[in-house]
């Protein structure tokens, strides 16, 4: 077998990712319509180039933060299909315990400090983390991830109002795909363009289509050198799109089939698989998808078997110390 | 007289309300082209328009600021949240705003206002999903908060709150929406605040609840039947003003109480009802008021757990048999 | 006597409400000191000519807001001196009955729909009013006055996020008297120019210096036109400076004397007066000065003769209706 | 042992424990150039520097939320409101984050972060300045309040809070900022979290009390000797954890208990302990509990008002007589 060279190396190893976070999250689909897995189930399926592009141009020590749409960052990050789904099933070898749930994914040991339920109010926790990098003087940089909608809320004001006054290592990442639940941008947004509330803090800014998981990570890449040589925040909106609804209980009433159906056309995972077939990985891509179809079948079953979080637990994880009552 | 939903006996009120008096107008995240997040104002897009149908950004704070503003000045909103956990970044607004203005203003204002939303726990919605979130506010003088527990109540409360010239935060529940009752047609059929109800009769101990638990009481009350014990289940469906007059004259039948009901044990509305019963039937009582309320811990996401933390009838059960000295 | 040109009337006029506004405020601080007045007061000497002009320009229906720097909006739409005078002495006579305090001002009659004391907290109710006045279809306005210290809040951020989006027909007037308690603008916001802001919302501007009660006016009309015609809202930054410190118990030693004497000699209170002088009005400035003088001690004398308010208040005013306990 | 005022022994455990542990900060507003609204923090920029003594712009929330943020990688910040009251804006950050990301991240994250400000009532500072934040605080599992009444207790508790693992909520009282008493210098005094002290021992009736109400409740205790009761009178020092054990077994002595507060009537801090003693000395109770607190209503402006709202030892007095049965 030839060496590829990196750059095919590195896109099929993204094809991988995505491919990884889309079948996972069909499989916890199927799952929750089983009554496998209960509460609240946010699909992450057509804007996984995102959340795999960022990671990829990040440094295994940085920190990455985001709302409860956070399965496609967690495993982007590392943090193995097992825990995953274990933690949708609640159980004890989930990436929180069981505790958590969907919207709750946690992995330190892979930098993934969470995800968030309450919209913005994860942001100033993101700049906080950023701010703990330049109080210790490290090179580490956050990534914050949020929707279109929380730009509205005050959170999103106060994190992005200090971190460019205070100049923290971060980049805040705004996934737009053009609905907050059932509420287009045209109900949201008097000025659609996202990346304008940068003016505001006179922070940098960058605007772009998710078109290609390789481009995600060039165009971060450069925000993420900001952060991390200058000590500069900036905001970047990607334009994205979810296939699914905005949870699983939704209908999505609120988009055309068509809509749907057009924006499908642009889906960057088939993308990446085109281009790589044409550049002759078919055979590398089928036996990728079939390691990909076993990591996510030894998941599921993982997580049937694995054990539910005992009472126990409960108290130990409200305080690290005494309970205090 | 009909057979509502409690969701539709929550629509039937604000309807009614809205047809009856031109300044109720509706607010919030997805209430209108969404239907309701959970469908509670489903087609009252289509009959009222946008201009009193308003759904808005993810902005609690903003448009529970400017639902104030507009009640100050004359209007009447109906303030709809997603659910109670999000009313938690509007938090100031509420203290600050809508239960002092008219105090500050040396009695110059009024602040006719409604706020409602689903409340307490839902099905492993999880930690920061989960909250009853009457406790905070009941605390605070300038506001009323009611929770009924049936359609009919929920209807009658709620239009006694549409017109009621105070802030008033109105209780439901994720759980109780699909619950069928009778509810009156009667368009000005209210329910008054602060009364509470006799949801079963009994004279040896007396449950108190309210929303949701009310149910989980009477299913208690039942399993206590048949071990020969008759409790009296008193359904609040107001928590400020309390009906302390209700629960007293019970306590002094029964001697003996439980309060049941979702929220953290610290504090609260079930701290305060046991104080009332105290104060007010000490001589009464042959033992000790004991709660029956979430564990004192987040609301985990495991199902197991959370059923664990939520109160069962079970619960109830023991405690009951704990005031009866049988546990 | 003649007749005087109207645009002398008006500025003879707007000079005798800001130095009401300096009298008052300045006979307040005496009986601060004096300990006649208790809780916090926070001065309003130096930025006159903001509240006097605003109020100028707006029509006796419009609705105004402010935070608990109040006094001189509430005198200068209407609110009579004894009234402001026993509010201070927290008596029953007073704006707010005494209950409210230098902080919270109301006075509906006037259209002063209050002091608010959470630094951003009102700009919501503020947008509120407006909200209100459109659903009714009136053409009324509301201006909402906020220190520059108030734009980083998350209040601020989604107030002016849905008067943008709903139109709303309101003027934003931030008072940008470059100091925030002791804190300047440098380590406030990022963008020392706050109206920049506007531009995230797609808000129309303006920003101007305060040095004329007269260009106030003119300058906030047009934003005040742009809510009655056509609402829709505009964020005004007026820059100004305030004499003293931030309430009475502030020493102020984040400024130097210089700095504080050399925003004196821009004063727009003597600058009107001078102006008014050298245009003839002596004699007609000595008479007003004296009614002024007259107006100030009749307040204090009144204020110190009234009652104080009973405690059958204070059950009446937390509700409307029967208490709920 | 040095004479210390309050607001000096604050800042003498902020000082010690910065120095100590470099990974200790101050944030909030005015804490660096201004020296502090309250002066507590005074000399301390000069010390520490910019980076590690933080002004901040009005963004409560903001800048609450990157404490917590920088609490769960690993700093241990101190986080100081102007007062208590604005921490309503940064309501949800604390309730949803600062409370709860240990238990959602299933244990692998800790909160090690002080919030502290004044509290309660100063003196008319009016409706929106002169809450008693501990009654919201307490109800909240995850968190830990402390409230002390005298300098040895502020620098050893709050020096025990800084280096706690997880969130502690630590109310002063400006009205209490110049009080003077002795306090210890050395470094490692630590006043453990859930344990009151008695200030005043006596039999006849237990008076529980916090923060600046214990010295009100001493002067009740003086006034009530000379009427030949000898109140006990408790200083909580801590709401959560709450030493049930010292409060319970003073009331067995007793028979009796007054307990006086500043916050409102309704549920809160008060409810909690009323609970508590009904429950595990409710045999031994000869009157119901009582309480003194803030009378139901926003705070007045007015001077007279407001001192019959807040608390005085007259009313604590009247409610000892009242659980003496000698009103
Ligand atoms: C403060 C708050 N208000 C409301 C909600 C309910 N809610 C959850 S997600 C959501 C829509 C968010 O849309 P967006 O930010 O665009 O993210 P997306 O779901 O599109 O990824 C809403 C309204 C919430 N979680 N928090
Ligand atoms: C939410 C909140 N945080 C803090 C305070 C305390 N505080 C009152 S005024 C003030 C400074 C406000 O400055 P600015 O907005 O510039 O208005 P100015 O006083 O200059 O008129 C602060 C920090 C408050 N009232 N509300
Ligand atoms: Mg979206
Ligand atoms: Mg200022």
């Amino acid at each position: 077998m030839t060496t590829r060279p990196p750059s095919d190396e590195l896109h099929l190893e993204l094809y991988r990712k995505m491919q990884l976070v889309r079948r996972f999250e069909e499989e916890a689909a199927r799952a929750y319509a089983q009554g496998k897995i209960g509460g609240f189930l946010h699909l992450y399926i057509g804007q996984e180039a995102i959340a795999v592009g960022v990671s990829a141009a990040l440094r295994a020590d940085d920190y990455a933060i985001t709302t409860y749409r956070d399965h496609g960052l967690a495993l982007a990050r590392g943090t193995s299909l097992r825990a995953a789904m274990a933690e949708l099933h609640g159980k004890v070898t989930g990436c929180s315990k069981g505790l958590g749930g969907s919207m709750h994914f946690f992995d330190v040991e892979h930098g993934m400090l969470g995800g968030y339920g309450i919209v913005g109010g994860h942001i100033p926790i993101a700049a906080g983390t950023a701010f703990a990098s330049k109080y210790r003087g490290e090179d580490r940089v956050t990534v914050c991830f949020m929707g279109e909608g929380a730009v509205s809320i005050g959170d999103f004001h106060e994190g992005l109002s200090l971190a460019a006054l205070w100049k923290l290592p971060i980049v805040f990442i705004c996934e737009n795909n053009e609905y907050s639940m059932g509420t287009p941008l045209s109900r949201e947004l008097s000025v659609e363009d996202v990346s304008t509330k940068a003016l505001a803090y006179g922070m940098a800014r960058d605007r772009f289509h998710c078109e290609h998981v390789l481009e995600v990570r060039e165009r971060v890449a450069e925000a993420i050198e900001r952060a991390r040589l200058h000590s500069e925040p900036t905001l970047v909106e990607i334009r994205t799109y979810r296939f699914r609804g905005h949870s699983m209980s939704d209908p999505g009433k609120y988009r055309t089939a068509e809509e749907v159906e057009e924006r499908k056309q642009r889906d960057p995972l088939p993308r990446s698989r085109g281009e790589l077939e044409a550049r002759g990985f078919g055979a590398a891509l089928a036996a990728l998808d079939e390691a990909v179809e076993a990591e996510v079948a030894d998941a599921v079953r993982f997580a049937e078997e694995s054990p539910e979080p005992g009472p126990e637990l409960l108290e130990a994880t409200t305080y690290s110390g005494p309970f205090a009552r | 007289m009909s057979q509502l939903r409690f969701r539709e006996a929550v629509r039937a009120a604000m309807i009614e309300e809205m047809e009856r008096d031109e300044r109720v107008y509706l607010i919030g995240e997805e209430v209108g082209h969404y239907q309701g997040a959970y469908k509670v104002s489903e087609g009252m897009l289509e009959r009222f328009g946008e201009r009193r149908v308003i759904d808005t950004p993810i902005t609690e704070s903003g448009f529970t600021g400017i639902s104030i503003g507009a009640a100050i000045v004359g209007l009447r909103p109906i303030v709809e949240y997603m659910t109670w956990n999000f009313s938690a970044v509007a938090f100031d607004q509420i203290l600050n705003n809508a239960a002092k203005l008219r105090q500050m203003s040396g009695g110059q204002l009024r602040v006719p206002i409604v706020f409602r939303a689903p409340n307490g726990s839902a099905r492993q919605v999880g930690s920061q999903h989960s909250h009853a979130m009457e406790h905070f506010y009941a605390h605070i003088p300038g506001l009323k908060v009611l929770a009924p527990a049936t359609p009919a109540d929920a209807k009658g409360l709620l239009k006694a709150a549409i017109r009621d010239d105070d802030p008033v935060l109105f209780m439901e529940s994720e759980t109780l929406y699909g619950v069928k009752g009778e509810v009156p047609d009667d368009p000005d059929f209210l329910v008054p605040m602060g009364q509470a109800a006799i949801a079963r009769e009994g004279r040896d101990v007396t449950i108190v609840a309210w929303s949701r638990m009310v149910h989980v009481a009477l299913e208690a009350a039942a399993v206590l039947a048949r071990e020969g014990v008759e409790a009296e289940v008193i359904d609040l469906r107001s928590l400020r003003p309390l009906d302390e007059t209700t629960i007293v004259a019970s306590v002094r039948k029964t001697h003996r109480a439980v309060i049941a009901y979702e929220g953290w044990p610290y504090g609260g509305v079930g701290a305060e009802i046991v104080d009332r019963i105290q104060r007010l039937a000490f001589d009464d009582l042959d033992a000790p008021v004991l709660r029956t309320s979430f564990l004192d811990v987040p609301m985990p996401y495991n199902a197991r757990l959370e059923q664990l933390v939520v109160p069962q009838a079970s619960r109830i059960v023991e405690q009951v048999r704990k005031v009866l000295y049988r546990a």
